[in-house]
């Protein structure tokens, strides 16, 4: 995006609420003694794992309260669109800064730009890299994320723990993916056939497009029908749990649950469960802690927006961890409230 | 006069048609079974019993959703709130039971009862409010969805007794649950709309509501009870899509708008109202069960798969329109 | 009041009104439909409903059912106040059937389940169709005439249509039949056979409320009449003690002198000339048409009379044959071919064919002609388009309240009346009419007469379909008999005479 | 004379039946003025300029993309399509210029030309091949998926010209340019539809074919002229949206389907063809433009958001469809 000759931006309506094309703050508002007006734009409500980011920031605020922020967090739905839309309205209603969780890694740019350059915004990204075509148009003052890719290869390096310990040379695998998620879809079958392909060539990935609703329910019958063209699955891995467990679900239907083992992602409750309880069938889940990410981000949002700190281009968060049978019993789960 | 008669009956043997007419009428009958013969023979695994069982399985619950919408339909309606219904009914049965503790069988009657509520609330915007069905029902649609995340915060709810995943995943004389289930919903439908008054008039209404209203049909009544039904029958296939996966999900119903509407129009019904047919409704089903099932056995890519059952469906409607007589 | 009723003596019954009203007042939004009117039907009798179109006898007919609530004003069923919120279902259960006239079928359903339809044969809770079949055979029978009954009605020709819905009313066995204008898409033989039907009902005590606008067939099976117009109750009496011109005077509010106009003699310049026509309905239609002639068709329910013209018009699909226009061959290949080489239709369903219920009176009135009226070349020139409708629609004495409002406010007659106009707007040099007086009333008839007398003078010419022999003797100047698909013989001059062509019509031998 | 042309201009004045006939048919401007003024006077940041003008930009190409979509209801049909050719266009335009490596203005030029094959095609399926629309549209929306995803692999495509980032978010006199597009395109559609003969034959066809064939009407071109004009109406949408996005993405028209038929019948449009206007529809996405930002404003929680927009369309609707005269 370049700049636009828009006289609102350079003369606010009436001078009180509009801000200026300089930072925050220089309209009269003084963080910490004013109320700051914080949005979150978040994702999808359709993920509870969203939730945890949420949950984040809200406990950073509780943690901060000299800071007076309230928040408004709006649900792009999974849309391009109503994400703009979003944004564009939470800094009409006047929020200072949005930590913004975007639809894919390119669309929401040229809002970020156009917001922060009349109404001096400021963005922390969240989840999801962004990569502008101008180095110019990062005008988000960090990123908060998780690696995609990194996810898939912790998935992956579950699976290839469990050939090795099962001495299996030439496994096959079906992974599910969701194509109408795009890149993280992609990223994360990348990580997972990378490292898995390392350890072991030979392996027969077999990827599946869930072209149906990409739920359990859809998984489950595209997972019904892949059981009965394919008479050796040795592992199922996915896009997300939603995935894995229709896929479980099937195979558990199939009585073939017992020859299949089974990675989450992103993380559900059952499947967690699943592995406390000993499931054969499952042998681990791959996760990211959504609170740390709500909370870091919002840390970052404030530090270089209220104070004024120079931000790395990224922030970096623990590697995704694997759960397994081994390790279960180090964690808390059952206390995350984000788990689905 | 008795010339005139006997051109009547000449002209009019001319619509009796025999064969032909049969064929013609149930076109879509045919094709798919022409489809079928061409899965059976060209794929290999496809006539395994346990394959068309899967296929059986898999459309169970879908048509039974879409028999309720036939209904809607019928009247020359829509109800677009049946995906959200479904994923509202889904976290209600589940968390009624895994939050509040109530016996499964309770959440089940209360899910029920709830739905017919709801379909009454449609009907009432629709029928007495005169609202437009498509826009009254994607309100009730927005409206459902957020009570859905507002009360299940958009997380699955599990925590249901084992046993029910019998109703989604259980086998009965080797036939899955689902499949009698939806054997009985359709021969329910079948007979209602078939042979009993009440069941024409929905036709009746769909064909001409003046007509209708003027033939002493209680229009407004019919109407109620198509959205009633419709919310019904999309619970009952809540509860079964609730059963098979296992938990309550608030997104558990968001793929079926567009899938039910395919079966319900693919099987012949007019959304103008007035024409369709049960079994039609349950043979769109069957065959959109076995493009999905044929697709995935023979192996093609995921992005081609939205291309091919795209062509498969528009070449296998193309020959039904057209074999129609005007 | 209703104890009085509970105790009448069977002297009473007899004469006790079935329907009574008295004083009846109804509105629509800014129409008084009805005004002050007093009726009464008793048993046995074949009460007629005349008047001009609009004049409010639908209207009187749909109080009486329930489906119009008087503004004000008393209806009494069987000598009982009719309850409050009185409906369509309470005088069906009060013994009152109609055959309305506007079809009110549903085109996807057979016929037999249009007889039925609210009124089931049952056994247990289902449906028995078997009963149902044979008692719709025996009304059928009844009735004198065949319908396919496993047929969608959407399949079945107009008059047998009306027969579904004839039929539907019998099987109710209402004491209280309403009749409105059942015949006016029946073919004369047809005709005669509700006659009989009409007679039966009232020796078995009966009432029959018989709205018509062909006046000869009050006179064949009415007893009383009774005369609206704009409204209001003009007169009621005894049939007997009237004759036709008496009854056009009362209806139209003046004298008609004399039905049928005299026309000019036809050039001698054929403009439409037809040349082996053959279709799935007709076969080998030879015909010509004169400038300023009319040419009547005559024939049979099923002759293909209406196709023939479609297929002229460009419609209906014909397998051989040539058209000339002017001389000129042309392939009409679609209307808006037929339209541009000076053809104009006025099909016989108004409803289904003529007018576009969701387009306002002026929309409708100039929806062929709409190229006449720019404005730069490309834009509409609403002012004149205005102007044009108004002008063309009052010289047709339309009775509508504003060019914006929709068509479907409008009586039976008054639609007709824009479906001529549209074509007159279009400057129409071959008007092919397709009945085009069905359901008109004497006043606005005669002057379809005379509007056709004056498209001839100008040098137009007409090809009129009408079921009434009489009327094509009256208007035509050369008619065709056409008889299953073929044109069996052409009669002018002094052989235009009714014997002569109703006996080629019947399709006795020549 | 004198009386008679009293009479004309009785008779020919639009709204003879005074105010009150003028409100009931507008009743859908005076809701919005009405949901405006409560917003003005109840939401602190509402009224000032560049949040009205965010609004209107917010709509614009929501507002051409319904437009298109109303020539198709117009005459009885629906275009499912359009989200799925939205996506489609999207990464087209952007890969013509960052993979082809063609100019901009080439790829601007095919991307519309496609729209038009595409129109076609929807069109040769319905209106030749007789198929429902909805089944036709929902085929060629799955076909268009596929091939986008095939193309793009769901990956956004960047690389356009910085310049063509104007179209969607730049300004002219302190309106955002997608206003002016927006408001270029309702003219057009508002002039072509009431005072062009091909504008009111859709109307014709749409309120009753028969009757317009009849009259000369060529209903075949009709039809095939309103997918056409819904294809290009989305592409141009398309385009403004990627220029907006200054990215390629498949998804980009996900969720514009319900908006744009939620915004078309909100304007009065009947599904069954034959009745609607321009100006409705555009009142329709501001009707919903409005009530989106204001919910914002407001800081109502997004689960809430669901409810309360729901709950005020449904009164807006109820008004405006109970104040028509029958
Ligand atoms: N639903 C309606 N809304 C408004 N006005 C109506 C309606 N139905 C009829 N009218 C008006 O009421 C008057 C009487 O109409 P009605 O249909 O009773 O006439 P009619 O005598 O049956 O005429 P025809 O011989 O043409 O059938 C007419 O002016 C007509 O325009
Ligand atoms: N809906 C229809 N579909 C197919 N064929 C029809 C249909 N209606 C009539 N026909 C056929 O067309 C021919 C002519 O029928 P139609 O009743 O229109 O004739 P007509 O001479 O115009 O009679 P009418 O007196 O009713 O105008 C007959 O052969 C009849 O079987
Ligand atoms: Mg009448
Ligand atoms: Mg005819």
């Amino acid at each position: 995006g370049n700049a636009t000759s828009d006289p609102t931006a350079t003369e606010p309506a009436n001078g009180t609420t509009t801000s200026t094309t300089e930072a925050a703050g220089s309209d009269g508002h003084v963080f910490g003694e004013d109320e700051t007006l914080i949005g979150g734009s978040i994702f999808t409500l359709q993920y509870a794992w969203f939730l945890g980011a949420q949950e984040g920031m809200e406990k950073w605020a509780e943690e901060n309260p000299e800071a007076k922020v309230r928040f408004q967090f709006e649900d792009s739905q999974q849309d391009i669109q109503t994400n703009i839309s979003n944004l564009e309205n939470l800094v009409a209603a006047g929020a200072k800064g949005i930590v913004v969780f975007p639809t894919d890694s390119r669309a929401i740019i040229p809002t970020m730009v156009d917001l922060h350059k009349r109404n001096g915004t400021q963005f922390v990204v969240g989840d999801y890299p962004q990569q502008p075509d101008d180095p110019a148009d990062a005008v988000w003052n960090t990123f908060v994320g998780h690696d995609m890719v990194a996810l898939g290869e912790t998935a992956g390096q579950v699976a290839v723990d469990y050939f090795e310990s099962a001495g299996k040379k030439d496994p096959t695998i079906v992974y599910i993916s969701v194509p109408t998620s795009g890149e993280v879809s992609i990223d994360r079958f990348e990580g997972f056939s990378k490292v898995v392909l390392e350890a072991f060539p030979d392996a027969k990935i077999i990827e599946e497009g869930d072209t149906g609703g990409g739920d359990r329910n859809s998984a489950q019958s595209l997972m019904e029908n892949v059981l009965q063209r394919e008479p050796v699955i040795d592992l199922v891995a996915g896009h997300n749990d939603a995935e894995v467990i229709g896929a479980y679900n099937a195979a558990v239907g199939a009585n073939r649950a017992a020859e299949i083992k089974f990675v989450g992602i992103a993380g559900d409750k059952e499947v967690l469960q699943y592995i406390q309880d000993g499931n054969e069938s499952w042998i681990g889940e791959v996760l990211q802690d959504p609170v740390v990410l709500g909370y870091t981000a919002m840390d970052a949002l404030w530090k270089s927006m209220a104070e004024g700190e120079e931000m790395p281009e990224q922030y970096d968060l623990p590697k995704p961890e694997a759960i397994t049978p081994a390790n279960v019993a180090d964690y808390d789960w059952q206390n995350w409230s984000w788990l689905g | 006069m008795t010339t005139a008669t006997a051109t009547y009956a000449a002209k009019s043997t001319r619509f009796s048609g025999g064969v032909r007419a049969f064929v013609n009428e149930w076109m879509i009958l045919f094709l798919f079974l022409a489809l079928f013969a061409i899965c059976s023979v060209t794929i290999d695994r496809f006539l395994e019993l346990g394959n068309l069982m899967n296929i059986a399985r898999q459309i169970s619950f879908l048509s039974i959703v879409a028999l309720g919408q036939f209904f809607v339909i019928l009247i020359g309606h829509l109800d677009l709130s049946i995906g959200s219904a479904i994923g509202l009914q889904s976290v209600l049965l589940a968390g009624l039971v895994a939050n509040q503790g109530l016996s499964i069988w309770v959440a089940l009657l209360m899910v029920m009862l709830s739905s017919i509520v709801l379909g009454m609330v449609n009907g009432l915007f629709v029928i007495y409010g005169k609202v437009p069905s498509f826009i009254a029902t994607l309100v009730t649609m927005n409206v459902l969805t957020g009570i859905a995340f507002l009360y299940s915060r958009g997380l699955p709810i599990s925590g249901l007794p084992s046993w029910l995943n019998y109703l989604g995943m259980g086998y009965l004389f080797s036939v899955p649950v689902p499949v009698y289930l939806m054997v009985l919903v359709t021969a329910a439908c079948y007979v209602f709309t078939q042979h009993t008054e009440l069941g024409r008039s929905f036709y009746a209404v769909g064909g001409n509501a003046d007509a209708a209203r003027l033939s002493g049909i209680n229009v407004k009544f019919i109407g109620m009870v198509a959205f009633i039904i419709c919310s019904f029958l999309a619970t009952l296939g809540s509860i079964g899509l609730t059963a098979r996966t296992m938990s309550g999900s608030a997104t558990l119903g968001d793929a079926m708008l567009f899938e039910v509407m395919t079966v319900v129009v693919l099987g012949g019904t007019s959304l103008f109202g007035g024409r369709g047919n049960v079994l039609g409704v349950v043979l769109g089903a069957f065959l959109i069960g076995v493009i999905s099932n044929a697709m995935v056995l023979i192996g093609v890519n995921t992005y081609f798969q939205w291309i091919v059952k795209g062509l498969i469906l528009i070449t296998v409607v193309l020959i039904d329109v057209n074999s129609k007589r005007k | 009041m209703s104890a009085v009723a509970q105790e009448v003596t069977p002297q009473e019954i007899t004469t006790t009104p079935l329907v009574e009203i008295r004083n009846a007042r109804m509105e629509f939004p800014g129409v008084l439909a009805l005004d002050g009117v007093s009726f009464d039907l008793r048993p046995g009798e074949c009460h007629a409903l005349v008047g001009e179109n609009g004049a409010g006898k639908s209207t009187l007919a749909k109080c009486i059912i329930g489906e119009n609530t008087l503004t004000s004003g008393e209806l009494f069923v069987g000598g009982q106040r009719v309850p409050k919120h009185y409906d369509v279902r309470d005088s069906q259960a009060l013994g009152i059937a109609v055959v309305h006239q506007e079809f009110q079928l549903m085109e996807e359903m057979t016929a037999l389940e249009n007889i039925y339809v609210g009124n089931y044969s049952k056994r247990g809770p289902f449906i028995d169709r078997r009963a149902q079949r044979a008692r719709a055979a025996e009304l059928l029978t009844y009735l004198g005439v065949d319908i396919h009954l496993d047929v969608p009605v959407k399949y079945l020709r107009t008059a047998e249509k009306q027969l579904v819905q004839l039929a539907r009313a019998l099987s109710q066995e209402a004491l209280v039949i309403i009749l409105d204008e059942l015949t006016a898409v029946l073919p004369e033989n047809d005709i005669e056979n509700i006659f009989r039907i009409v007679e039966l009902l009232k020796r078995d005590g009966k009432g029959i409320i018989y709205i018509s606008h062909r006046l000869d067939e009050i006179f064949s099976v009415c007893d009383r009449y009774t005369v609206l117009m704009d409204g209001r109750h003009i007169r009621t009496g005894d049939v007997t003690e009237l004759t036709k011109p008496k009854l056009v005077e009362l209806i139209a509010g003046r004298e008609l002198s004399q039905v049928y106009p005299t026309l000019n003699p036809p050039d001698d310049d054929v403009v439409l000339q037809v040349e082996g026509l053959t279709s799935d309905a007709f076969f080998d239609v030879d015909l010509e048409v004169r400038r300023g002639e009319v040419v009547g068709i005559a024939g049979l329910v099923g002759a293909g009379k209406s196709e023939l013209l479609l297929a002229i018009f460009g419609d209906y699909k014909v397998k051989k044959g040539t058209i000339r226009v002017n001389g000129e061959a042309v392939s009409m290949t679609s209307p808006r071919k037929a339209i541009q080489h000076g053809l104009g239709l006025i099909p016989d369903e108004r409803k289904r064919l003529g007018l576009n219920s969701a387009l306002d009176v002026r929309k409708n009135a100039t929806l062929p002609s709409m190229r006449k009226f720019k404005k730069w070349g490309v834009f509409m020139d609403d002012e004149a388009e205005l102007r044009k409708s108004y002008d063309t629609l009052e010289s047709l004495q339309l009775r509508y309240s504003n060019l914006w409002q929709p068509t479907t406010k409008l009586s039976g007659g008054n639609q007709q009346k824009i479906v001529i106009g549209k074509w007159l707007i279009a400057d129409t040099e071959i008007f092919l009419m397709d009945e085009p007086t069905r359901g008109i009333d004497v006043g606005a008839k005669s002057e379809i007469y005379r509007l056709i007398a004056a498209l001839t003078a100008e040098g137009k010419s007409v090809i009129l379909v009408s079921p009434e022999i009489e009327e094509l003797l009256g208007l035509s100047h050369r008619i065709y008999v056409l008889y299953e698909g073929r044109i069996r013989d052409s009669f002018e001059g002094d052989r235009l005479n009714q014997s002569e062509v109703m006996t080629s019509l019947l399709g006795a031998e020549r």
